[in-house]
């Protein structure tokens, strides 16, 4: 490979070519601040716009200030960190920053997890001269189903936009207005709900400062937990108990399923479920749906479309009833397993605690924003009254347990309460990128094949790669299989199906990079892709734990299929845990 | 018209069309006629050089003086504008500035009819790379 | 930004798809495509770049980022004679300022905006190239020089 | 026989108009007022040896003509036929009287290249551009070779006209070194400084120059596309330059194997839509490609990643303009002009306060005394000079004291402004520097992509400041922080944009701080422009009572008894000026 040698801080040091000048520095343990800078390293994903000029250098023989962040190292380049003048123009860039910045930090919903915070106190800046003539730029607040945008706090870093143009290519966000007035907005700064906004949340998972938020669920959570009249139940995700530890100060990818199980009970929910039993639940109606077509398909029929698309992202499902409205009747017609669990948790489970539906109060705990408007979406209501009540991310469960002054390090694990709480090592790799499909192969394998799985764990399908893709053998027939997560690359790979370049029989997709571990609800990872990586272990450790892996194993979904369900895909399964999907595309707007 | 297919091509055309140039400048050709160039840049015709250039058109004709009217780039005074170069044949070019419909009236009486010259003539005031 | 509804009749929509198609649907003539519609309709409602962003396959808000980001695209219709004061150096040194106050008072609207009976618009403008005769005020076509803020009535006039 | 008397206002200023009535009286005198007529011109650009009298047809140049002198001419030289010889101007090299002005071409400090066809010959007739020399000089680059002219290109010394001065030969060097299979040339047509009409004129004067001048280019990197980034505001120079291009390709001199060469090149406009930024070349680049205008970090220059991501080289009008002569003259001709590090002559665009507001010419070197006071004409109405500034909103204000600074790229950046496109405003007393510096300041708020954060923020707050210390709420600690605000915004911003857009403050404070330090403490404006630091005040002794003022004050602020003097309420007060211009007694004045 070729290198380059250059200076930094006096220290001499050797990089390969194409290596930024701030890449160099921390090579060195030199830790430029920066900004705006961003860097998904595993994932391809990198925002470097050069616009916040905090993480500018000196470089020897250059007129101005060259920014660290994408500044690539030359031959004998000399660079100086923190001489005077660069002291300098970071600290008055920053108050620069800070002068058009609304100063609320106390009642922030970012406050203590700010970047901009965070660099404020690193440079020391204490007034900000000038500010009580300074004018503001301000701008409305924009309350969607799952995310609040309050652009007045932006600091035009662009994060947002590179999530949700050039990795999710959702398009809904985009630099609009000039100069002072620049701000990243939807088109015609309408609100997100006008917008092709799928809620993944990436935005909010990257911005720096409070512009980007959730909407905070917990304020009705707690007013519905001291409500005697209600009963209030908790499903969990299952990538909540690989990253809730990360907001208590233990390392990314530490377990706590039992300490959140603890944590839950005591901040006072009736019973503490797990999402993971509704999982298995979609893998019986999912899987038995993709069977089902398999085997027309095989047996000739012209009608049924393939591939089968999984449909348990929510982000996901916004994404193609925005554009691929027309494959409407490709991805399977499964509930997502949120929505399965309120379905059963209010009739199922409300009829065997004698609980009226009203009275029954199901909360979610979800390491996603879209969640909570699949939540409210109308067709998951039953005369007005959702089968989920609030989704909360992982982020707000955090705030809860943090309120409720429970020391969650110290929590003694407990179980999941039983029946719907019951769950098995498939349905807990569904947090993970290809966790699903795998899922689906393991139960379908037997369910196809009559025959035991000879292999639980299907490493082909796990990964990090944005688009994979693997031939599963089903003892002689072979099924293709692709796994894309992050939109883009489900754009991608849809296009190709679109054409008739791919030919897949199933493909997964998550709309968040690296799947719900990675979920625009999840403690912040502020970049480093080292801790989704951690976390998506976790996941595969506790499969592996478990002693039951597989789906149509799980002994209380055989109850439910028994005592209410009937079969998978029976009319009654149908009513309850299938949908159908909305075209929401480019509708006619004109005439 | 054919398209020029060589430099030599292009040097050929470029003497004919110089060898006329030249003779209507030097008013060696028996049928020369007065040249009328109008400055037509933005800032000319804002300050009316189409109304000039039209009255040209209209009055050299309607006075049955053989004249050629046409339009030219930016002559750089600006603060005279419009301005217009009148050529008589034989004669070097005068730039005139401040010119409206009268004053062009004028310049075809006096000037063009005469060869007196009138006020608000614009000296040349700078060098060409022709003669360096 | 304020929105002005708009409903596009099917000849229109069919114009705004013919000028993406004289571009090929080609993304990177975005600018090109709304220089020609906002000169076949005279500004630019979300509706028409609603089509636009649909024919070049690129988000809405993608074209909304670029009609806002340059100075030239309005969404907003302009007056029936539309009045530009340039503010280019020139100009201001040689008083552009008090000339615009003077319309600003005698029209009784801002800059970028259109008097109510739709009459008159008001902008600025950076240089016309017209500076030997600042300070320069348009009205559609025509170009006014040297004009004082005692001028500005007998402009208007004209238009009465 | 004619006399030409010079008209300009400096002439006039010292008499002229006595001169022509004395000429006519002399003429009258001596019977011969109808065989000589005396004729009043424009300026001859020599006001330094005002008033110029000139004698037709001998051509005849006297300079510093006193009315008294019309005499002797008359008699001597009209009536005897011999010339005047002390009137004669004299060569300072040899102590010649020279007395045919054709021989003292030398006095006439403008020297036409770029400007060469311009109001000479019909824009929209290639034949006149041909009869010319026109495309002689892509002929010759064919038979000299790419690495020929490049070479040529070099050793002329000519560098970018539009602001940045980088060499144009290395430009083209680059680009031509940068392999790929497609590469353009872009010519900068997007002149947005404001009081700057330079490239205008040349597209609209002689659009076949820049037409041939990109061919030679393309041929030279081996680029076979061209495109004109030009300005939507200009109708005119697009219409012309579309007829040229056309004609271009009717001969053959644009499309396939243009003159036999095998060399195929063609191009196409692209418009402009109001962004000054879009005249740095990334953000014109990007701007091309349908995108905002928003630059990019450089590296990579567009030399090697530009339009399209391929290998681009572009360069502004005036530029262009000069290449075809440099050519077909060579080199050295070309390098003979100007001063030692900027070769050839500069095109200004000539406006504000000065007489003969104009496009000009000259060399490199040329003194501001020389383009002021002899080519320009001197101040209007008789008024001081204070400032001329250059280069725009990216150039700073000099003084006096840089009068005799020969003007070329170096000078200009030493003396704090810079060369830029080549608007030259002039100022007289009565500008506010202050104000100029916020005029200045005002438009690059407007005009700051909102990209990065010190030219977003920083150049709004530089305003604001500004906008303070005008209205005298100014401190002096508000002057240091203008300082250091500049100064971080020059050291730190993305683009040229913001490295130049605190020069008007950074100049204005070096050379006129004694008017911010009035602004701030005294709370005076000086030049009296600033509004709110103003008091109309009516003379007592010098008003005569006639009511005029208060008969046009629109506020009514004035009051007085007919034939009584009148005063003003500043309350009131809106500062309007209209008393001041209906005072026929020059009793009101500002204080």
């Amino acid at each position: 490979m070729e290198t380059v040698k250059l200076t930094i801080d006096n220290r001499q040091v050797e990089v390969p070519k194409g290596t930024t000048v701030y890449k160099a520095a921390k090579t060195l343990g030199i830790d430029i601040p920066v900004l705006c800078y961003m860097d998904l390293g595993d994932m391809n994903i990198e925002n470097k716009p050069g616009g916040c000029r905090i993480c500018v250098v000196e470089v020897e023989g250059r007129r101005n200030l060259a920014p660290s962040c994408s500044t690539t190292c030359a031959e004998g380049m000399v660079v100086k960190t923190h001489t005077m003048r660069v002291i300098n123009a970071r600290r008055t860039i920053m108050e620069l920053i800070l002068s058009d910045h609304p100063k609320d930090c106390l009642t922030c919903a970012k406050s203590g997890k700010c970047e901009l915070q965070d660099m404020a106190v690193k440079l020391g800046v204490r007034n900000i001269p000038g500010q009580e003539y300074a004018e503001m730029s301000t701008y409305k607040t924009d309350f969607s189903p799952s995310i609040i945008r309050e652009m007045d706090k932006c600091i035009m870093c662009r994060r947002c936009e590179t999530m949700c143009n050039t990795v999710q290519t959702v398009g809904a966000l985009n630099a609009v207005n000039r100069g002072f007035m620049a701000v990243v907005a939807p088109a015609f700064e309408q609100d997100l709900e006008k917008s092709p906004c799928t809620y993944c949340g990436q935005c909010v998972a990257v911005c720096p400062t409070g512009a980007l938020t959730e909407v905070d669920s917990t304020p009705k959570v707690i007013r519905a937990l001291a409500d005697p009249t209600k009963t209030v139940i908790v499903q969990t995700a299952p990538a909540i108990r690989a990253a809730l530890g990360e907001e208590f100060g233990m390392a990314p990818g530490t377990l706590v399923t039992g300490k959140m199980a603890a944590a839950l009970r005591q901040i006072g929910f009736d019973y503490v479920f797990d999402t993971d039993f509704a999982a298995d639940l979609t893998i019986m109606e999912e899987g038995t749906e993709l069977l089902d077509r398999l085997t027309r398909h095989l047996n000739g029929d012209k009608n049924v479309k393939l591939p089968i698309l999984t449909s348990c992202c929510p982000g996901w499902v916004n994404f193609f009833e925005h554009n691929f409205n027309d494959m409407l009747d490709v991805p399977s017609s499964a509930k997502s397993p949120q929505q399965m669990f309120g379905a059963i948790a209010k009739t199922y489970f409300a009829d065997k605690m004698s609980v009226k539906r009203e009275d029954l109060v199901v909360v979610s705990v979800m390491p996603c924003l879209a969640k909570k408007y699949e939540a409210q979406r109308d067709e998951f209501k039953v005369n007005g009254n959702p089968d989920v009540d609030f989704s909360i991310s992982t982020r707000e469960l955090a705030h809860l347990i943090k309120e409720f002054n429970i020391n969650f390090a110290d929590l003694a694990d407990e179980d999941f309460d039983r029946p719907l709480g019951e769950s098995t090592g498939a349905a807990v790799i569904f947090g993970a990128t290809g966790g699903v499909i795998e899922a689906a192969v393991r139960t379908a394998y037997e369910v196809h094949t009559g025959k035991k799985l000879p292999k639980m764990d299907f490493t082909e399908l796990r990964g990090m790669e944005g688009i994979r893709s693997a031939t599963i053998d089903f003892d002689g027939l072979p099924i293709n299989i692709g796994v894309a997560h992050g939109l883009g690359n489900a754009r991608k790979l849809l296009e190709d199906v679109r054409s008739g370049k791919a030919n897949y029989h199933a493909i997964e997709v998550m709309a968040c990079p690296g799947g719900c571990i990675g979920g625009g609800g999840q403690p912040l990872h502020h970049g480093d892709s080292s801790i989704l990586k951690a976390r998506a272990a976790a996941i595969y450790r506790e499969d592996a734990e478990k002693p039951i892996r597989k789906s149509h194993e799980n002994p209380y979904i055989h109850k439910l299929y028994e005592e209410f369900l009937g079969k998978p895909m029976s009319e009654k399964a149908h009513h309850l845990l299938h949908t159908h999907y909305f075209d929401k595309g480019n509708k006619d707007i004109y005439i | 018209m054919a398209k020029v297919k060589s430099l030599a091509d292009l040097k050929k055309m470029k003497e004919q069309l110089q060898s006329k140039v030249d003779l209507r400048e030097k008013g060696e050709d028996p049928e020369s006629r007065v040249q009328v160039k109008v400055a037509m840049a933005t800032c000319g015709i804002a300050s009316g050089a189409k109304t000039v250039m039209d009255y040209f058109l209209e009055e050299l004709d309607k006075r049955s003086i053989d004249a050629v009217v046409t339009q030219t780039g930016c002559m750089g005074y600006c603060y005279a504008e419009p301005t217009i170069e009148v050529k008589l044949p034989g004669q070097e070019p005068v730039v005139i500035g401040y010119v409206d419909v009268k004053k062009a009236d004028e310049i075809i009486e006096k000037y063009i009819k005469n060869g007196e010259l009138v006020d608000g003539i614009i000296p040349m005031n700078y060098n060409t790379i022709d003669n360096q | 930004m304020s929105h002005i509804k708009v409903e596009l009749k099917k000849e229109d929509v069919a114009k705004i798809k013919e000028i993406c198609k004289a571009f090929n649907n080609n993304p990177g003539e975005l600018i090109n495509v709304l220089h020609k519609a906002q000169s076949y309709f005279g500004y630019l409602p979300a509706e028409i770049q609603e089509v636009v962003a649909q024919e070049l396959n690129i988000p809405v808000a993608k074209v909304y980022g670029v009609v806002t980001f340059y100075s030239f695209f309005t969404m907003i219709p302009k007056g029936q004679h539309p009045i530009s004061i340039c503010t280019g150096t020139a100009c201001y040194v040689r008083g552009a300022e008090k000339v615009l106050d003077e319309f600003k008072r005698i029209l009784s609207v801002s800059v970028g905006e259109t008097t109510p009976d739709g009459k008159f618009s008001l902008s600025c403008l950076r240089c016309v190239g017209a500076c030997g005769l600042a300070p320069v005020v348009m009205v559609g076509e025509k170009v006014y020089g040297r004009v004082s803020p005692d001028g500005v009535k007998d402009i208007l006039k004209e238009y009465e | 026989m004619h006399m030409l008397v010079c008209g300009g206002t400096g002439c006039r200023a010292s008499a002229s108009d006595a001169i022509v009535e004395t000429l006519k009286s002399e003429l009258a005198a001596k019977g011969m007022e109808n065989e000589v007529q005396v004729i009043m011109t424009g300026c001859f650009g020599f006001c330094e040896k005002g008033p110029i009298v000139k004698v037709l047809p001998d051509n005849t140049f006297y300079t510093q003509v006193t009315p008294a002198d019309s005499a002797e001419i008359v008699a001597e030289h009209i009536v005897k036929g011999r010339k005047v010889n002390r009137l004669l101007y004299t060569d300072p090299e040899n102590k010649q009287h020279i007395s045919d002005s054709k021989h003292m071409g030398f006095y006439k400090k403008q020297l036409r290249i770029a400007l060469r066809n311009c109001g000479v010959i019909n824009p929209e007739n290639i034949d006149e551009y041909i009869a010319r020399d026109g495309y002689q000089a892509i002929g010759k680059v064919f038979e000299m070779g790419a690495q020929a002219a490049i070479e040529q290109m070099k050793k002329s010394g000519l560098r970018g006209r539009g602001g940045g001065g980088f060499p144009t030969g290395l430009k083209w060097e680059i680009a031509s070194k940068n392999h790929a299979d497609q590469k353009y040339v872009v010519c900068n047509a997007d002149e947005g400084d404001p009081g700057a009409f330079m490239d205008r004129s040349i597209l609209e004067g002689d659009p076949h120059s820049v037409i041939e001048a990109m061919t030679i280019n393309g041929f030279c990197i081996g680029a076979t596309k061209g495109l004109v980034y030009i300005r939507a505001e200009y109708p005119l120079a697009i219409k012309r330059l579309q007829i040229a291009i056309d004609q271009a390709r009717e001969y053959g001199l644009l499309g396939k194997d243009i003159l036999g060469s095998g060399f195929d090149f063609d191009m196409e406009l692209r418009y402009g839509a109001g962004a000054f930024v879009c005249g740095e070349e990334t953000a014109l680049i990007h701007s091309m490609e349908g995108e905002r205008g928003e630059p990019t970090v450089k590296p990579p220059f567009p030399a090697e990643s530009g339009y399209l991501g391929k290998p681009t080289n572009v360069n502004n009008v005036e530029t262009f303009a000069n290449i075809p002569v440099i050519i077909l003259k060579g080199a050295e001709w070309f390098s003979a002009i100007g001063s030692e590090k900027s070769k050839g002559t500069k095109v200004f665009a000539l406006a504000g306060k000065i007489n003969n507001v104009g496009l000009i010419e000259v060399p490199m070197g040329t003194t501001l005394r020389e383009v002021i006071y002899e080519i320009g004409g001197g101040i209007k109405n008789g008024k001081k000079f204070k400032a001329v500034q250059t280069g725009g909103p990216s150039g700073g204000c000099l003084t006096e004291k840089h009068l005799d600074t020969p003007i070329d790229y170096d000078n200009l950046l030493a003396a704090g402004s810079m060369m830029g496109s080549g608007g030259m405003i002039v100022m007289d007393e009565d500008d506010c520097m202050v104000s100029v510096a916020k005029f200045y300041l005002d438009f690059t708020v407007e005009e700051s992509c909102g990209k990065c954060s010190p030219c977003r923020i920083g150049n709004k707050r530089l305003f604001e400041l500004l906008e303070r210390i005008t209205k005298g709420e100014g401190t002096m600690e508000d002057l240091d922080r203008l300082r250091n605000l500049s100064e971080v915004i020059k050291d730190s911003s993305l683009c040229g944009l913001g490295q130049t857009s605190p020069n008007p403050v950074l100049s204005t404070l070096d050379n006129f701080y004694d008017e911010y330090i009035a602004h701030v403490t005294e709370r005076k404006c000086p030049a009296g422009q600033c509004k709110s630091l103003m008091q109309y005040v009516v003379d007592q002794e010098a008003c005569v009572g006639c009511t005029a003022c208060a008969r046009n004050c629109p506020v009514n602020a004035i009051a007085g008894d007919r034939k009584k003097p009148h005063v003003i309420d500043t309350s009131i007060c809106i500062k309007c000026g209209a008393c001041i211009e209906k005072c026929k007694f020059n009793a009101i004045s500002i204080q």
